[in-house]
């Protein structure tokens, strides 16, 4: 029953998705909104104001390093949450 | 490679990801559904390098693959079978 | 019409993604079992990448590192979703390793992983407890 | 006999995984690749080792303590990193305008604090996959 | 050094509790094990100080942009300082504090041992950090990282007791947390695809020129958003993990989910349809009507639901489910009343819940009676507790001169200025059933004799300070509420665009 819900749904949804998928910018082409000036920033600059070869090495350390931290900060939320659900711990 | 043919390896990448998806639906053993979780990584890990996203693929591989180990380690703890 | 399907069809990386998407939720609800539900949430996180960096690519751009060798001028594709999506594969993992520590706690405490059964054994230890 | 041959491959091939995980590591900003990806490989490795040798085995070259200090210092030694910008009077997580030496582009030393935090990361992450493991297969109570 | 903290307060603040949470798991053999805990309890009273701090300069000074790392706005990552989020972070600080100071009584007691403790606290302080990164940030995929970070915690710390209810429901919990986690990355998704920025700013910027040529691709972006975020803050039909996770978890758990960490969600929707969409888009198309009928549902099936329980925690989860349903009417409504009411209720509903949630764990664990049915005459051996909870209750209920009045007005003034008498009749009921689900419990304590002897007594002294602490504050904010409410209708001002950002 559930199974038949959530299928029906989905489809629901899935249509709309197409109508929301012609909206998008095509991809692969080189004039979308997303190939603008910030990604020519990172294109251009990134090698004259970090130093890094690997662009995307560049964002993720650099540019947006504060998202990193907070990245490094899930993995060890995740980790100390196993820990709470898993181990007994000393006293 | 032309722009065309990496299209359709696009493709043919992308409907493989959607078979392994389909698939975990009706695998009952749950070592085939983390091994066919491996391939999905491994798949989508392709994909990137056709999308010229290497350090995605390296990272994307190691993460399924790891994930995958640690599934099979849980596995190996409570039992292969789906009721 | 023709145009509508055109331009769906030129954006197949981002049906894909969403179709995916809508698998990995099925699949979340609607098994039982905890372990397919997990690799459910993978497939769909998956998905969500695949959206990302579809929407970054350009038809005949190269991978986001300066090659200090090559002289001529190169398309690069838009390295921000890689970073992002980066970003991303952790915390699907950080996801995956809570998860697969709660499914090992509950395999301890009912001795199965399947949530149909353990929604039984909750509902049977309830009945007994508000009878006494 | 089987046990003998794969503990044996294990032996041999083990060094040879973890090089390319800290090459991966090191690399990151020249190269595909980075803290993550290249901490999950060393990680990898360790798990593997692990596998083949026995969990007491490996719990022993990783003690528990261990793990918990590289998990805390990897991410303070970020936070670190970051607070070099703002003693120098400038932003938080600063790397150009923070007095370090960007490098020569293109060799090891590039990319001013890059290399630095992505070690501290990568130590990190692989701590964390050995952990996770080490957390799901022990026996407790 | 000075300036160099006021001028980076913003990422410090965050920072600051990142860096106590990493620290806390190393100081396991820490022979003085309050030393531990006086050492997290600073922490969180330095970001309220900070947050005060914030809130007052921009009060005066108007909201202010903070570049991590030195980089302008669409190549770094900018923080936004504006009124919603000094008086996010004010209530972070006066809800999390007292929640420390209760739990610090108890905790090794009831998760088990002292290392488990700290990794309680550590979470707790990390779920902390991630509300205050959502209160200041104004990226949109550091938004998506805060609250991965926070959904994280916040999972972990409901299987604290590690029982069996606990980790099934915790389970659950985190399913469908992920799921939402899911729909939001799709939502920031779309949302690069369309403009191809992520600084909030930015995106605003860019659709309001270009938004008529995408309509659909924009209204689904937004769904994705309403949905993944409704999950996670327990929108009416997406509420059904909430139940279980609040109610069976520990008493310092379920009160701190319960009053913050829902609205920490509520308050990153509100930035990305205000603050990164804009109200003008957002007010085109048909989102804020949808939010509208929604929160009315949940106010009145909330309180249903919470009529039914016997269960005191169960009772105050499902209430939970219909405060949020006020939330949501307010944003709903898309006036400056409706969503200043709004924001003044996302405080006054932390402190009270989160004060019912302590008072309600402290009769349950010393009465050892988590019926309400069965709990005759707690009042006489709990004079304090059930006292605190009583003042909880009545701000629930709207009682003037109570916080819950406050907010409560202003989002009644709200429906009344929108003409939408449907939504004035909704409150009125909602608040009437707040008083038939929550007064039977102060009843049923104080005027019904026990039938035999007890043997339990008042909480511990510690516990009570925190009590009080928060049933004086909610007085305080009920009979004084000038700056915090002027604070709210600022917010609300600028968040639909009425007060230029500056």
């Amino acid at each position: 029953m559930s199974r038949n819900i959530a299928a029906f749904l989905l489809v629901c949804i899935g249509v709309v998705m197409f109508l929301a998928i012609a909206e998008l910018p095509l991809y692969g082409s080189p004039d979308t909104p997303v190939q603008n000036y910030v990604a020519e920033r990172y294109i251009d600059g990134a090698l004259s104001d970090t130093g890094a070869l690997n662009m995307v090495a560049s964002i993720v350390i650099d540019y947006r390093a504060y998202d990193t931290l907070i990245e490094t900060t899930v993995l060890f939320t995740s980790i100390i949450a196993v820990f709470l659900v898993l181990k007994k711990g000393i006293n | 490679m032309s722009p065309q043919i990496i299209d359709f390896l696009n493709i043919i990448f992308l409907g493989f990801l959607v078979v392994i998806a389909i698939a975990v639906s009706y695998v009952r053993d749950l070592l085939y559904a983390a091994i066919l979780l491996g391939a999905y990584s491994v798949t989508m890990a392709l994909i990137w390098l056709l999308m010229s996203a290497p350090d995605l693929a390296i990272t994307e591989a190691a993460a399924g693959i790891g994930m995958t180990t640690l599934m099979i380690a849980v596995i190996s703890k409570t039992g292969r079978e789906e009721e | 019409m023709g145009d509508l399907i055109n331009r769906i069809l030129q954006n197949y990386p981002y049906i894909f993604a969403l179709a995916l998407f809508g698998i990995g939720t099925f699949t979340v609800l609607t098994h039982s079992n905890l372990l397919k539900k997990v690799i459910g949430i993978n497939i769909m996180e998956g998905s969500t990448y695949l959206f990302f960096i579809a929407a970054g690519n350009i038809r005949g751009g190269v991978a986001p590192i300066k090659d200090m060798a090559s002289q001529g001028e190169v398309i690069h594709v838009n390295p921000l979703p890689q970073a992002l999506m980066l970003t991303g594969i952790v915390v699907s993992v950080s996801v995956t390793a809570l998860s697969l520590a709660l499914i090992m706690r509950l395999y301890k405490l009912y001795g199965t992983v399947d949530a149909r059964e353990i929604h039984q054994i909750r509902n049977e230890v309830r009945a007994s407890g508000n009878s006494n | 006999m089987s046990d003998f041959v794969l503990k044996r491959v294990v032996a041999l091939l083990l060094p040879f995984v973890q090089m390319f995980g800290l090459y991966v590591i090191f690399h990151g900003h020249l190269s595909p690749g980075g803290s993550f990806s290249g901490g999950i490989i060393v990680g990898l490795g360790m798990i593997a080792f692990s596998l083949v040798f026995g969990l007491e085995k490996g719990s022993e070259k990783l003690t528990e303590r261990t793990t918990t200090l590289i998990e805390s210092f990897g991410t303070l030694w970020y936070g670190a990193m970051g607070l070099v910008g703002v003693l120098r009077g400038s932003s938080f997580l600063m790397n150009k305008g923070s007095g370090v030496p960007l490098g020569e582009p293109g060799k090891l030393y590039s990319g001013g604090l890059i290399l630095l935090i992505t070690l501290g990361v990568g130590l990190k992450v692989a701590s964390t996959m050995v952990t996770l493991f080490n957390a799901l297969m022990e026996e407790e109570d | 050094m000075a300036t160099a903290i006021s001028e980076n307060l913003p990422v410090l603040l965050v920072v600051m509790l990142l860096s106590t949470a990493y620290i806390l798991p190393v100081l396991t053999r820490v022979r003085r094990f309050r030393l531990v805990e006086i050492f997290s309890i600073l922490a969180l009273c330095l970001t309220l100080v900070g947050g005060a701090y914030l809130a007052k300069e921009v009060l005066h000074n108007g909201s202010f942009h903070y570049q991590v790392g030195g980089w302008p706005a669409p190549w770094g990552i900018e923080l936004v300082i504006n009124s919603l989020t000094g008086l996010f972070l004010i209530t972070i600080g006066f809800v999390t504090i007292p929640i420390m100071l209760y739990a610090s009584a108890d905790l090794v007691e009831e998760v088990g041992s002292r290392q488990r403790a700290i990794w309680f606290m550590t979470l707790f302080l990390l779920l902390t950090a991630a509300l205050t990164g959502l209160a200041v940030t104004g990226d949109m995929f550091n938004v998506f990282v805060m609250v991965e970070v926070a959904s994280i915690a916040s999972v972990a710390i409901v299987s604290a007791r590690n029982d069996a209810a606990s980790v099934e429901a915790t389970f659950k919990y985190l399913m469908l947390a992920t799921i939402g986690s899911g729909f939001v990355m799709l939502g920031i998704g779309f949302l690069y695809i369309l403009t191809g920025n992520l600084n909030m700013g930015f995106i605003q910027h860019e659709l309001s020129t270009t938004w008529q040529n995408y309509p659909t691709a924009l209204w689904m972006g937004m769904s994705f958003f309403m949905v993944g975020f409704g999950v996670k803050s327990a929108l009416f039909p997406l509420h059904v993990w909430l139940p279980d996770a609040h109610s069976t978890a520990i008493t310092p758990a379920s009160a701190m989910l319960s009053s913050l960490a829902i609205k920490g969600y509520i308050i990153a929707l509100l930035k990305v349809f205000y603050m990164a969409v804009g109200a003008q888009i957002i007010l085109a198309l048909p989102i804020t009507n949808i939010l509208l009928v929604l929160g009315m549902v949940a106010i009145i099936a909330g309180a249903l639901f919470a009529l039914a329980q016997d269960e005191l925690k169960r009772r105050l989860a499902f209430s939970t489910v219909s405060q949020v349903g006020y939330i949501f009417l307010g944003i709903g409504l898309g006036t400056v009343q409706g969503l200043g009411g709004s924001l003044m209720h996302i405080l006054s509903h932390a402190i009270t819940k989160a004060l019912l949630f302590l008072a309600a764990g402290s009769i349950v664990k010393y009465t050892g009676e988590s019926k309400i049915s069965e709990m005759a005459g707690v009042g006489y051996q709990m004079p304090v507790t059930v006292g605190v909870f009583t003042v909880g209750a009545l701000s629930m209920v709207g009682i003037p001169l109570f916080s819950g009045f406050v907010s409560k007005w202003q989002l009644l003034l709200g429906s009344l200025q929108a003409g939408n008498y449907l939504a004035v009749l909704v409150l009125v009921l909602g608040s009437l059933l707040a008083a038939a689900y929550l007064l039977p419990v102060v009843k049923v304590a104080f005027f019904q004799k026990p039938e035999e002897k007890p043997l339990y007594g008042e909480a511990a002294y510690v516990q009570l300070v925190a009590m009080l602490f928060l049933a004086v504050l909610i007085i305080l904010v009920g009979t004084f509420p000038g700056a915090l409410l002027e604070l709210a209708q600022q917010a609300a001002r600028t968040l639909l665009g009425l007060e230029v950002l500056l």
